[in-house]
């Protein structure tokens, strides 16, 4: 049941328009970095896009007015500076909707998305003007205490990068992973689940990596689409398989700062031909 | 008399806020708060159990916490000297859980009133703003549920020391809220160090106070940066300059390739 | 003629029952189950998408269950022939959520009523039982969460099948209120196996009727050994036997050590 | 701050009369018995016991008159039969308070405490008669549509049995682990966290086992306590260390028939001299 195929025909059979998408990763590690730029390649638009903490995925998709409702904690690239593409999109009133989260409200709201909860409480959004320009978040009174209630999160595909799928379809992370939660919640919350792997691997051999101490995190069962992309989270960083890309990080920001530049980078970047 | 920057001034009294035995929580984004608090643990504060991006446990004092994050065998070396780990799942865990609180966190907001409210997310109108910030990711859950918090400005000026925000992402040191709330244990904001002062809240109506003024600054200069009128302590102390030893072990061993720098630029 | 008991008449039927392409879950508790899927995997089901105690997903054929369950190197060889795998997060992180609804679940509960509920809870008053079971653990869960659910009894009586149950640990049939609540998805229990019969809730008011008889047993014994008068249709058919091949497949491979017999006790 | 030290003195400490204990593992595997058989050694009584499946553990502690309220959603022997002090205790009349649950509203209502949500709702509960004897679950419409709210758990001590902690106060489990969950869940609901392990290691060889695939899984901020207690699941299973002991379970099943020989059981298997 789970399609295992290139990302290109993948990508153009999933994500259509409207499609509520949650990408995986955050803060520039782990993002499915190769799917994204498959989505601008293909020019598909009008995308609801959810990510706990969003950088270059987010920007680009912006930059190329792809998304029409974007729910974040965080759009920008961190230690470098401000996501210019999401900022300009937001000042200059381009119609994109942004979903204002915190960071823990989201990550309950995947969870409760995940355990089929309709809604979850939080206490530290108490006093956040977010509740305020949030229709969906209410302060609820629970056993005499104030707790925000938040919608849960049930998008339609979540897009996360791996490291190996199996010809069975199961699907392997590194050993002594970091960060791998920012993948989880929304691969566990959402209807359909499309992994991006590094490589694929015989059953065999997912076995014996796992004797070795990779985690098998994914059963077949789980997986809905599979794609190779070889590094395709950079310049994010995949550890220990790569670390992240920092002097792209800030080409990028640099090139993104002029319409004229930033058409130069996907030209130069994602337009190229896939040498794949 | 000891050589120093700003920067090092800004990072050595953020340092010096880290009691010993203290629990905390970082980001990976916010560098001159990693080097600070390596900074405690290299002088005053070698118990601290820090959590380093929600995944190392009190890493090895010899290892540059920078260089780990973007260096893969730096990365994979530091696993097995840190003291304790939480690989599988992450920090979230621990919010608003029975088991945990950490002591402080550290933040570093766009924007900060006389309140103690942080704005992250807008300047201007929310629906059409002037200025969009990236969103406070964190910053108002470490304020709801930490016992305290500290804060660092690396540039303190009319816009970022603001009579209101515009927008609440992290709410301010308010007692009376904070006990109607059930909050009264995560106290918010306790201090703010910026490069020309610090700043605590010790005033009868919790109002912005100066708590005392870099060596390197004019009281003048640092309410000229400020769109409030700052409390202001009479006699004004003046913040203990970086200490030789100080300075040594920031240059030598907390941050040699100067990582405190990248979330600075000097006026 | 196959020579057979009426133990192994209960576990081919109830092997029958399973489809192949569908998905399942079963406890470790209820060996008779674990068997049944072993039967129908290695006869008609081969691509059943069977969760073994929430952690193997179609385990290897050639490994007997119970074995994995009891002896380590056994346990150990297991893994690497599963097709997959549900290690670090349990199978509760599909219950209810959206990616995944398993085709059914296999359960044995101690009481059944004519309407399906069933109780593992208490006969007599709740707070003051005259007995007290085990309690459902996931029975009730399965029953509103997989699309249909198998019951096998394996000593049929008027305690086993009541009129109404004392407790409802588990729903019933009842289609106007699984649609009242939303959960027509989930038609609660559609077959049951005992040690005499075949019964199932194909009647108009969703009642408990009698499929087919085992050739082992009359229709009078079926009815006598209920608390309630069973619909009986007209021609009676008989359970067809377990053929030569269920045999030989249930003695030499799903089951040579005979765990099926676990929990049962012969009349 | 984790305090490394002997079983008794352990027990002795921290659990007291009232004491509210969440006991990992489930159906014959993983439970802390020898932290148990140290409870009944000590003869502490009226406590609150909570488990998501019980066996011999919530047997024996029902059969010394432990217990004052128990939760949980099952008690039995799996594969043998029922467990016949739980039983008695419950039909006698002992005044044993016997909170039941379904097993995923237990897991939720685990979870919802390790979230420090203060309730939260599951739909597989409606219809069952659960709610009508729980005072404390409700039915509530959310979104037009039913669930039964159910309140969450936060015992004041959880007690694990795990692979291995170093002298830190880090906690391994064994590489590809079954059941962990069953475990997991009481600990991170909990106000303290108690963990007996087959044995001590240093730091450093924690890090090797680490290398080998075995999985850090508690750091020593989590863990308050921890005592060694080699085969001290037995006779539960923890595998791949070792299996349950079936045998022993049967025997056991034959001695908790009658007053008699249940104390011979006792007095053979747990109070008979310690021989750690």
């Amino acid at each position: 049941m789970t399609v295992i195929s290139n990302l290109s025909a993948i990508v153009s059979e999933i994500v259509l328009p409207n499609t509520k998408i949650a990408i995986g990763g955050a803060a520039m590690f782990l993002k499915p970095m190769e799917a994204v730029r498959e989505i601008i390649r293909q020019q598909i638009k009008d995308l609801e896009i959810i990510t706990l903490i969003g950088d270059l995925d987010i920007d680009l998709l912006c930059g190329v007015k792809a998304i029409s409702v974007l729910e974040s904690s965080f759009i920008g690239l961190p230690m470098i500076g401000m996501a210019h593409n999401f900022r300009k999109s937001i000042e200059e009133g381009s119609g994109l909707v942004f979903k204002e989260w915190s960071e823990l409200s989201m990550v309950r709201a995947f969870q409760a998305g995940a355990m089929g909860l309709p809604v979850t409480t939080v206490r530290s959004l108490l006093g956040s003007d977010l509740v305020k320009v949030r229709p969906d978040f209410e302060e609820v009174v629970i056993q005499n205490k104030k707790y925000i209630q938040v919608p849960a999160l049930n998008p339609d595909l979540a897009i996360i990068h791996a490291y190996a799928a199996d010809s069975n379809g199961n699907v392997y992370y590194p050993k002594q992973h970091i960060l791998d939660d920012f993948s989880l919640l929304p691969a566990f919350c959402s209807k359909q689940l499309f992994v991006c792997v590094e490589k694929m691997i015989s059953n065999q051999e997912g076995r014996e990596i796992v004797e070795q101490g990779h985690i098998p995190m994914f059963s077949y069962l789980d997986v809905d689409y599979i794609a190779k992309t070889p590094k395709g989270a950079w310049p994010t960083g995949f550890p220990p398989e790569y670390a992240g890309d920092m002097g792209h990080f800030m080409t990028y920001s640099g090139m993104s700062r002029s319409p004229e530049t930033f058409q130069l980078y996907l030209q130069q970047e994602i337009y190229k031909e896939d040498t794949n | 008399m000891t050589d120093y920057e700003v920067i090092d001034q800004l990072t050595v009294s953020l340092a010096r806020e880290v009691k010993n035995g203290e629990s905390c929580y970082t980001g990976i984004a916010i560098p001159l708060a990693v080097v600070s608090i390596q900074l405690a643990r290299m002088t005053h504060a070698p118990d601290l159990d820090f959590y380093y991006g929600g995944y190392w446990i009190q890493p090895d004092l010899d290892v540059d916490l920078f260089t780990i994050m973007t260096d893969l065998d730096a990365f994979k070396e530091a696993f097995p000297k840190a003291k304790g780990f939480n690989p599988l799942i992450q920090l979230y865990r621990y919010w608003e859980g029975p088991k945990h609180t950490l002591d402080f966190g550290i933040i570093r907001p766009a924007q900060i009133d006389q309140w103690g409210n942080i704005n992250n997310s807008v300047v201007g109108n929310y629906d059409q703003p002037k200025v969009r910030f990236p969103g406070g990711a964190a910053v108002g859950d470490i304020i709801n549920t930490c016992h305290h918090v500290l804060v660092y400005i690396p540039r303190q000026d009319k816009r970022t020391f603001v009579e209101n925000v515009d927008f609440i992402t992290g709410k301010g040191v308010s007692p009376e809220w904070r006990r109607e709330n059930g909050l009264e244990k995560y106290k918010g904001i306790t201090v703010i160090v910026t490069d020309l002062a610090i700043f605590d809240f010790q005033t009868k109506d919790s109002r912005m106070r100066v708590r005392s003024v870099h060596e390197s600054s004019t009281i003048e200069e640092v309410q000229e940066n400020a769109s409030f009128s700052l409390e202001i302590p009479d006699p004004l102390p003046i913040t203990k300059p970086p200490t030789e030893l100080e300075m040594k072990v920031l240059r030598e061993k907390a941050d040699p390739l100067e990582v405190r720098k990248f979330d600075y630029r000097p006026r």
